[in-house]
């Protein structure tokens, strides 16, 4: 099964990836961030069945990790709705050049 | 015979110096003074321009210290040359004083050479010079720039006597360009004329295409002989060099360029007429007796180059008989009486360069000393005329131009000095027995009929034909000269006659010391058979063959190589006779001519410089503008030079290389920018290129 | 004399003062008054300049190459080593600067009115970038200090300019920058060649000198050392920055930047690029294209000059044509090219400097440098006429004044070799007079028509001290150059022995002679820094 | 059976995932997150991580997720947004990059099963035998108190620096 | 002193500086709520807080140079105790003290949360320590985060600017995304090579033991992670945009000490693990620095503001940085710690002087608003040029000896194309630090421009550093040595697991 998992977890690590590139609404590309996080540990979980338990605790660090990072990239997100009234990435365009 | 001990030669050159120093301090003065003046005067509003009138101890001063100089020269010089004279010097007494150029390579000596050419150009220096700075003193009286003109007169006279006794070639060099240095500042000496300013640019920037070749002479002489002084070329040359090598030709074409651009000589002559905006004594001095010709003297000094180059020679005797034809045209239509003996300079050094060409090395040196005599006085009277023409004009304020003969006639009533003295030299120049030019023209129309030099036989026969037609030419435009200028009626005008006056005792006396060594100046060198011939005067000529034998040392070796591979000189002239018969023939022609012109000239009515328009008919034409060599050069050369230097600049270096340069900073500006352009400043963007990247480097690791 | 100098053990400090006596006087002009701060920097020069003649006896043309050499630990793990020391040619080098930043000073003082003390301050770092370029044994120090001399002309061509300055002062400064930074890439590739080769890493010239590299790696090196002195000469077709900057530059820059900066770059051929690359730099190829830039710069820039309205310009442009005669004289490399270069670089100081002066002076009188604005001078300034045609009469080689020597000998020298390109050359006699004379009669000649030049003041004091040495060695020079050329023959022998011989290992020591014992006692401390 | 399970879970998983990407409404994608973050729980459980399974369902799942929706109900943000998904050539190339990416990765991943690293390496049973052991969560929980004590008191600063980040930003006023 | 790795209590004593910061951080935190009830003045409160801060780095940097003097026994964990780490220690405590010390006016002007400002500064740092000295991923990936989070907090933490905000969300994700590639590189190589500790990740794979394909597919997302961090062409473009739209203060500490901590860790995880893989990635590193050098520098030429300007120049000097990483040598790696401190001075004191010309607040950034900067703050104009000099990479400064130890590293390594991109890309970058300093001293100033404000603490701290680089410009073997140790070390480590052969 690690094949496969690890198959599934590149799928669902590029289709993430892939969301991150088409969507504008920034909370829906912070999704897609959090779909290749998951990704990344179906990989961790997978190879944790031969590897080791360490495996499993990278998984348990990540979703630390990943929920600080919601907790800040949803800060975040709520600050810059208060300037622009928007969270579509393209528009976030003052800076650039 | 005594061994011969220089006395004190330094000193020669170095009293001019000392002068140049002095009176050129004194100059400074006056000029810092006079620009106070001129400050204050424009602070006034007085826009008077021109120095204004120096103090007279200002005066003063210069006049002792310029000539005393000279003077002080002259006397050691004929000091030594006595003492040379009763020496029976062989070898060259070289003094060195100080190592000028010492690196590894080469090794030049500040050494002088006294020898007997040299001192015989000394003498001619300090002598003529002494003479033309008496003149002077009369001449420039009124000048405001008094001091600054024998400042520079005295540097003149300090390069040409280091010109001549220089012991090297880069020594010559020296002098050469310095020489052409006081020539540029003399003929600039009234540098508020433009037109004069640029002749004496002229003059130095074609002195410089001549000083060209020099170097590169000597540069050919040092890699084939390993030596720039003349002990070292002349005794390795007969040994390194081959007879008739392309060494050889080739180094004495290259010093033939320098000759020909410091003696005049075609094509480089273009700068000597313009070269008589200066000062007439200046004319007299430099562009007649002395610099002029030390083109002449670079080929004597150098005549065992020459002779062993025969192509060389010849080619040195072509040039100058085809300078002497040409500008003895010139000056047959020209009205400027300076001009006229510009030209005739032009042409008489043509003679020389015939001559020396032709292998006939002292008939050359010969020619240079009685030219000195006869065109210096020429060019003195001349001084004397301008002088008083001057003078006249000025008082009524008239605006003739005080040089032109159309605006003088008569004038021997009111300058009998200048008219006799320069009639003497005309007589001289036409080639007259018995006075100075009659000997040395006809030794060397002589020599060039009679040299057959490394199979150029049939060449020197066409340059001896040439020199014939020259030598009448000759007789034609000085007898015009003196008839337009002394005979007739005066054209000047009423009023400004009775201001026309003799010049002063100062400058009448070395007028006349002039014309009696053009008198008697050709008695140095009259050849043997012409003493005992009826132009011997019945045995009267002293001095047979004196400078032929004076100058054996220096001309020997050349002389010997010369007649070991040339063999002698024909005996006969090309059309047969011998020399007395054609010395006989030439002053006969000359007479005749004189004669004939003078009848010619005095009947034709001359009009006023302002009531005669321009010459008609084509050959007059073409002549009075002087060929037209002048607008020819200025189109050849000149133009296409100023045209070739804007190009370099504006489209070269603006336009191709500063341009490229910048265009270097746009291009990577807009490199810059258009990288810029895909910050955009899209956050998905960025991500896309992330992405990308990331592909491209697991591709690379992967692949 | 030399025995004052000895008792006052010269040798031991002469060149470490030389260096850091300026950097001290900045701080000096730093600290005093705007007002003051001018005496400050001339007597400061001044005193750097009497300091320096000494140097004059104490350096011995028979003994070692190299003399008054030091050296100590710099940059211990890199083994780089603060070494300083002269030999014939940097004599003279230094002579000329030192003598020329006082002069500069002084003729300053009418035209900086404007942050003064910044701008002494950094006339004085600039001289110590320039005395240290002309001392270095140490590559790496000769590096800093030839990019150190970048900043303060940048400042005082950008800040002190004319209209233009700053594209001047930034062009200037990248296109010299680009060069050596390249040379930098070199440096430090013969750097680690010489370290391949075994031995400590060392930046000492002579540690470096004979480093075996294989003829493509000494073209490569010789490109990228030769593009960096290229520029500073500057060799045709990069000499664009010249006349920018030193139209631009205010007086004293433009006499420093002639008068010695443009030597750093014809030095660094004759301290570097022949030494080091003997076989790249007597290859027939790069011989060839250095002649024929030499040449065309030569005619080329004399042509340009003949045409250009800015007086300043046209000396700049004389100044390109005038450094291709060192061009050619060096990469004929014979003893006469060499020692005629050299010579032009001193005489080139002289004159180029007192023209820039000259010129200057003219500038504060009349605010203007277009010739056709002049006319007619030498009546209200005869004084300063005099100068100046005695500057140009040297700038165009008159025999008597110092450029004639120059010119003479480094035409002679290419010509022993290169007969045909040195006739070329030649013919700069003639070009020289082309865009001089006209330039000469156009300011001084001609009528005194316009009332503004007629009220134009003649030299003052001031001004006549600055250009009376200048005026006086051009003379002196001309008449009796042979001290001068005495003193840097050895060097410019084992130059040429050493090239000429391909970097045979016989002609080498005789190099390397005089750094020997240096070397032996300064070696061991940076042999122990590097091993930990 | 597990076979079967994992694939079954691998398929809500990746449709869950395309749901995630294609889904325009901001709530239905974060519906389709919460259906493939369950999906992944359950090939946790199925890779014997029941452990993190649980973690993943309610932390995960559960927490982040109503965070995630509490943001877009507080921004207002829970309508169709037409534009909000890419289309044409931006999308295009993206898909082909990625798409690129995956089949590279896929590509290496493929090749795992034959690699001898995996042949002397315990496998399953080692982590059977580490449970056995500890038990479940003993088995995650003592390495973290012992080997991992570092990071994971680094977790506790990570969790600070949230903490701080996240009031300082989110809060009023200022 | 030596110290048994093996005792969780001595492992206390290695991660002092971190625990005393920390700690440090929350003492801020809570002192600043009690000076927040004391309602003191805005910049006194920034003053103390900032003080306290500062106290805390103090207190980290004597027990990092305390741990110069210790000597490690026993296998280590996954901290390590290093000269390297504690080298790149020293660059990050000065990069934090310096940013603290230049940005009290702007704090206080600007009515930022000093307390959280300065205790998010310390955690920061907290991060780059351990990622300087860890060998464990994943111990490196939660430094890591740690960093970054802070990093993105700060960037967005002017919440009263809309540029701060979209700095703030630009960073978020684009970091975040990074992230997931790093993680998942992580996972990767774990998978391939069985372990996340560096020294066996390099054992495994110089003895072929693991798998590979999925070290290499790892061993390239890692990359592309640090990359990303390090802001290395094509994974820059976030870098303009954030050090431009981040508070002044906080693109500071990115541009120098974030920086700084990436590539230590950078190095790091490539040389210490991936040395036997030099062949594969070295040539991915070449073109990412070549890229960087010239993308970085063309781009800044257009650049007329000037923070904006010194956003890429940070790009171009990351670029050199990578020459170091691709010469990947003991001499590369050496110049690399050597540069990130030189650079962390000289671009400290840069942006300390812009945050002065832009009145510490986000306005007149324009290149244009400097001039006759030099005419009305000559001190200050001094100091400026000497900083852009630096950056440029002038003889007389640090910055000079850092490019030349670099490229030292580079020849080492027979980089000489590299090299010469260097060089002529220097060349570039000339360009436009020229540019701003002929504004300053060349351009008058316009009428009415207000005068600078420069406290003189500030002033004294741009003194400091501009002291400090040119003596480093004059004098820098001592700090010359200290790189060497402390890459030695690193290298030494290196060779203990086998690698000697690949050290060229």
């Amino acid at each position: 099964m690690l094949t496969e998992a690890l198959v599934l977890s590149a799928i669902l690590f590029v289709i993430g990836t892939f969301g991150v590139l088409v969507r504008r609404n920034a909370i829906i590309v912070f999704l897609c961030i959090e779909l290749q996080v998951n990704a990344v540990n179906v990989s961790f979980v997978a190879l944790s069945r031969y590897l080791g338990i360490d495996g499993q605790l990278f998984v348990f660090f990540v979703m630390t990790v990943a929920a600080a990072e919601n907790a800040v990239g949803l800060a975040i997100i709520i600050s810059i709705f208060r300037h622009y009234q928007t969270v579509d990435v393209d528009n976030f365009n003052l800076l650039k050049w | 015979m005594t061994e011969f001990h220089p006395l004190l030669p330094g000193l020669i050159p170095l009293l001019p110096l000392l002068g140049f120093l002095g009176n050129g301090m004194l100059a400074l003065v006056a000029g810092v003074r006079g620009a106070a003046e001129l400050r204050a005067g424009a602070g006034a509003g007085k826009e008077k321009l021109g120095e204004l009138a120096p103090p007279p101890w200002m005066r003063g001063l210069p006049s002792w210290i310029g000539p005393g100089a000279i003077g002080a020269a002259f006397l050691l010089t004929l000091m030594n040359f006595v003492g040379m004279a009763r020496s029976g010097l062989e070898a060259p007494a070289i003094v060195r004083y100080w190592d000028w150029i010492s690196t590894g390579g080469i090794r030049i000596e500040a050494a002088l050479q006294l020898d007997q050419l040299s001192m015989i150009m000394m003498l001619v220096i300090t002598g003529v010079g002494l003479l033309i700075h008496v003149f002077s003193v009369g001449y420039m009286r009124e000048d405001p720039g008094y001091a600054r003109y024998f400042a520079y007169l005295n540097l003149f006279v300090f390069f040409m006597l280091v010109l001549v006794m220089g012991a090297s070639f880069p020594l010559m060099f020296v002098g050469w360009e310095g020489v052409g240095l006081c020539s540029y500042l003399l003929i600039g000496f009234w540098f508020e004329d433009r037109e004069k300013a640029d002749a004496g640019k002229k003059a130095f920037i074609v002195n410089r295409i001549g000083d060209f070749g020099f170097l590169v002479a000597i540069f050919l002489l040092f890699t084939s002989l390993g030596a720039v002084d003349y002990a070292g070329v002349f005794g390795a040359a007969p040994e390194l060099l081959a007879y008739g090598g392309s060494t050889a030709t080739a180094i004495t074409l290259f010093l033939l360029i320098g000759a020909a651009g410091k003696s005049a000589q075609i094509p480089l002559y273009v700068w000597l007429p313009d070269a008589m905006a200066g000062p007439t004594p200046v004319s007299a001095l430099i562009h007649a007796a002395t610099m002029v010709t030390a083109g002449v003297y670079l080929v004597v000094r150098a005549s065992v180059l020459f002779a062993l180059a025969p192509a060389g020679s010849a080619t040195v005797a072509a040039i100058g008989a085809a300078t002497a034809l040409f500008a003895a045209t010139i000056a047959l239509q020209q009205y400027d009486i300076k001009k006229v003996l510009a030209y005739s300079t032009v042409s008489q050094l043509g003679f020389m360069f015939m001559g020396v060409g032709a292998g006939a090395y002292v008939a050359g040196v010969f020619h240079l000393v009685t030219h000195a005599f006869f065109k210096g006085l020429l060019f003195l009277g001349a001084g004397a005329v301008i002088h008083s023409m001057h003078h006249a004009l000025h008082a009524t304020h008239k605006d003739w131009d005080a040089q032109d003969m159309r605006n003088m006639g008569g004038l021997r009533h009111k300058m009998p000095v200048t008219w006799v003295t320069m009639g003497i030299a005309t007589l001289a120049i036409a080639g007259i027995w018995p006075f100075a030019g009659f000997f040395s023209k006809d030794e060397i129309v002589w020599y060039a009929g009679a040299a057959r030099t490394g199979g150029y036989g049939a060449l020197f026969t066409a340059l001896w034909g040439v020199a014939l037609v020259a030598a009448v030419l000759t007789a034609i435009y000085m007898t015009r000269l003196m008839v337009m200028t002394f005979y007739g009626s005066n054209r000047t005008g009423e009023r400004e006659a009775e201001h026309l006056h003799e010049a002063p005792l100062v400058m009448t006396i070395p007028l006349s010391i002039l014309a009696v060594l053009s008198l008697f100046g050709g008695w140095l060198n009259v050849p043997a058979s012409l003493q005992e011939s009826v132009f011997g005067g019945f045995g009267l000529l002293p001095m047979s063959d004196w400078l032929e034998r004076w100058l054996e040392p220096v001309t020997e070796l050349a002389q010997e190589i010369h007649l070991s591979h040339a063999g002698g000189y024909a005996t006969a002239s090309p059309l047969g006779g011998g020399a007395v018969l054609w010395a006989g023939i030439a002053t006969g022609v000359a007479l005749v001519t004189v004669g004939l012109t003078f009848r010619s000239v005095s009947k034709r009515g001359i009009r006023p410089a302002s009531e005669s328009g321009a010459p008609v008919g084509v050959v007059r034409g073409l002549l009075y503008h002087k060929w037209y060599v002048d607008e020819l050069y200025d189109r050849v050369f000149v133009r296409p030079l100023l045209g070739a230097s804007r190009i370099a600049w504006r489209w070269v270096d603006q336009i191709l290389i500063d341009g490229s340069v910048n265009a270097v900073g746009s291009v990577f500006k807009a490199l810059g920018w258009f990288g810029s352009l895909f910050q955009t400043g899209q956050v998905t963007t960025y991500a896309f290129v992330l992405t990308l990247g990331a592909l491209a480097v697991l591709g690379a690791l992967l692949l | 004399m030399t025995a004052l100098l000895d008792a006052v053990g010269y040798d031991a400090w002469a060149l470490h003062a030389l260096v850091w006596v300026p950097v001290l006087g900045a701080i000096a002009v730093v600290l005093s008054s705007e007002e003051r701060s001018k005496n400050v920097a001339f007597w400061c020069s001044a005193g750097v300049f009497v300091l320096s003649l000494g140097l004059w006896w104490a350096f011995d043309s028979a003994g070692p190459l190299f003399q008054l050499a030091t050296r100590t630990v710099w940059i211990a793990p890199w083994g780089v080593s603060y070494a300083l020391g002269i030999d014939g040619i940097s004599l003279m080098m230094v002579l000329l600067t030192t003598l020329t930043l006082p002069l500069a000073i002084l003729g300053s003082f009418q035209y900086i009115r404007e942050r003064r003390r910044a701008f002494y301050a950094l006339m004085l770092l600039l001289e110590t970038a320039i005395v240290g370029v002309f001392v270095a044994m140490d590559l790496f120090l000769f590096y800093v200090f030839f990019e150190l001399t970048l900043i303060p002309m940048y400042f005082i061509v950008g800040v002190w300019g004319g209209e233009r300055r700053i594209y001047a002062a930034v062009k200037f400064f990248l296109f010299t920058a680009l060069g050596s930074l390249l040379m930098l890439v070199g440096i430090l590739y013969l750097y680690f060649r010489a370290r391949a080769g075994g031995g400590a890493p060392s930046f000492y010239i002579l540690d470096l000198l004979g480093t075996p590299l294989t003829i493509a790696e000494q073209l490569w090196l010789f490109a990228a050392f030769a593009l960096a002195f290229a520029i500073k000469v500057p060799i045709f077709p990069l000499h664009t920055w010249l006349p920018d900057a030193h139209v631009e530059a205010p007086t004293p820059g433009s006499v420093v930047l002639a008068a010695v900066l443009l030597k750093m770059g014809t030095y660094g051929f004759l301290r570097f690029v022949l030494p080091f690359f003997p076989e790249a730099a007597s290859h027939p190829t790069v011989v060839a294209w250095m002649l024929a830039l030499g040449v065309i710069g030569i005619v080329y820039a004399a042509w340009v000059a003949a045409v250009q309205p800015d007086a300043k310009k046209l000396v700049a442009y004389s100044s390109v044509a005038h450094m291709g005669f060192v061009v050619i004289g060096t990469f004929a490399l014979t003893v006469n090219g060499l020692q005629g270069g050299l010579m032009v670089m001193l005489s080139h100081g002289l004159s180029t400097g007192a023209l820039f002066l000259l010129i200057g002076m003219l500038y504060e009188r009349r605010h203007t440098r277009l010739i056709s604005d002049f006319g007619g001078l030498a009546r209200v300034a005869p004084l300063l006429a005099t100068a100046f045609v005695v500057a140009a009469l040297t700038s165009i080689g008159v025999p008597g004044t110092s450029g004639f020597i120059g010119e003479f000998l480094s035409i002679l020298g290419t010509f022993e070799r290169y007969p045909v390109t040195a006739v070329v050359a030649t013919s700069g006699v003639i070009f020289a007079a082309y865009y001089m004379l006209p330039m000469v009669q156009r300011i001084f000649f001609n009528r005194l028509d316009r009332a503004e030049n007629q009220r134009v003041n003649d030299l003052s004091g001031r001004e006549a001290v600055i250009l009376a040495p200048l005026v006086a060695l051009m003379i002196i020079l001309g008449a009796y150059p042979t001290p001068v050329l005495s003193r840097m023959e050895p060097a410019v022998r084992a130059i040429v022995e050493y090239v000429g011989s391909d970097g045979e290992a016989g002609a080498l020591a005789e190099l390397a002679r005089g750094g020997a014992e240096v070397r032996a006692a300064a070696i061991a401390p940076i042999a122990r820094a590097r091993t930990p | 059976m597990p076979e079967i399970l994992f694939y079954v879970f691998a398929g809500t998983a990746v449709g869950g995932a395309v749901g995630v990407v294609l889904q325009r409404n901001p709530v239905g994608s974060l519906l389709f997150m919460v259906g493939t973050l369950a999906s992944i729980a359950g090939i946790f459980v199925l890779l014997e991580a029941q452990f993190l399974a649980a973690i993943q369902l309610m932390v995960y799942a559960g927490a982040i997720m109503v965070l995630f929706l509490f943001v877009i109900m507080l921004l207002n943000l829970g309508h169709d947004y037409r534009a909000d998904l890419k289309r044409g050539l931006g999308a295009f190339l993206a898909f082909a990059v990625t798409g690129a990416l995956g089949g590279l990765l896929v590509g290496q991943l493929g090749g795992v099963g034959e690699n001898p690293l995996y042949e002397y390496l315990p496998g399953p049973g080692e982590l059977d035998r580490v449970f056995a052991a500890d038990g479940i969560v003993g088995a995650i929980a003592r390495p973290l108190f012992t080997d991992y004590v570092v990071p994971f008191e680094l977790v506790g600063i990570l969790l600070l620096v949230a903490l701080i980040g996240a009031v300082a930003l989110a809060k009023k006023g200022g | 002193m030596t110290l048994q790795l093996a005792s969780s209590a001595n492992l206390a004593l290695v991660l002092l500086p971190e625990i005393v910061l920390s700690v440090a951080a929350m003492v801020v935190l809570l002192a600043s709520v009690r000076i927040q009830k004391a309602e003191a003045d805005a910049t006194d409160r920034a003053r103390s807080l900032g003080g306290l801060a500062l106290a805390g780095l103090l207190a980290a940097a004597v027990a990092n140079g305390w741990l110069h003097w210790v000597s490690p026994e026993g296998e280590p964990g996954m901290i390590t105790l290093d000269a390297f780490g504690l080298f790149a220690n020293w660059v990050f405590l000065l990069g934090a003290a310096l940013t603290i010390l230049v940005s009290f006016p702007y704090v206080a002007r600007q009515g930022l949360q000093p307390g959280e400002f300065y205790a998010l500064i310390l955690l920061a740092t907290v991060g780059m320590m351990i990622m300087a000295g860890t060998t464990n991923l994943i111990l490196l990936f939660l430094a890591l985060e740690t960093m970054s989070i802070a990093a993105y907090v700060l960037t967005a933490f002017h919440r009263g600017e809309r540029k701060s905000a979209e700095a703030g969300i630009k960073y978020f994700i684009l970091g975040a995304f990074s992230s997931a590639f790093l993680l998942y590189g992580i996972a990767l190589v774990w998978g391939g090579a069985g372990t996340v500790d560096l020294r066996e990740i390099a054992a495994t794979v110089e003895a072929g033991a693991g798998f590979n394909g999925l070290v290499l597919a790892g061993m390239g997302l890692l990359g592309v992670g640090f990359a990303f961090k390090v802001g290395a062409a094509p994974f820059h473009m976030w870098t303009p945009d954030v050090y431009e739209g981040a508070p002044s203060p906080s693109t500071a500490f990115m541009a120098a000490a974030v920086k700084a901590a990436s590539f230590a860790a950078f190095l790091r995880v490539f040389t210490e693990a991936f040395s036997s893989l030099y062949e594969s990635w070295y040539p991915v590193v070449w073109w990412m620095a070549a890229l960087t050098m010239v993308v970085a520098n063309l781009i800044a030429l257009t650049q007329s503001n000037v923070k904006r300007m010194l956003a890429y120049s940070s790009l171009a000097h990351g670029g050199y940085l990578l020459v170091g990483v691709a010469s990947a040598n003991e001499i590369a790696t050496a110049s690399i710690l050597f540069y990130l401190l030189v650079y962390t001075i000289m671009t400290l004191g840069a942006f300390g002087v812009l945050m002065i010309v832009s009145e510490h607040g986000e306005s007149r950034f324009q290149v244009e608003d400097y001039a006759g900067f030099g005419a009305s703050q000559p001190l200050l104009g001094v100091l400026f040029t000497i900083f852009l000099l630096s950056l440029a990479g002038f003889p007389g400064t640090g910055g000079f000896m850092g490019k030349i130890f670099l490229l030292q590293g580079a020849a080492e390594s027979h980089l000489w194309t590299l090299a010469v991109i260097l060089a002529l890309t220097t060349v570039v970058s000339y360009y436009y630090y020229l540019r701003v300093a002929w504004y300053v001293w060349m351009r008058p100033a316009p009428a009415g421009a207000l005068a600078a404000w420069a406290p003189v603490s500030v002033t004294a701290v741009l003194m400091g550093c501009a002291g400090v680089l040119i003596f480093l410009g004059i004098f820098p073997s001592g700090l010359l040595n200290g790189a060497l140790t402390a890459a030695h070390g690193l290298w030494l480590r290196g060779l203990d697991a086998g690698l000697s052969g690949l050290v060229r």
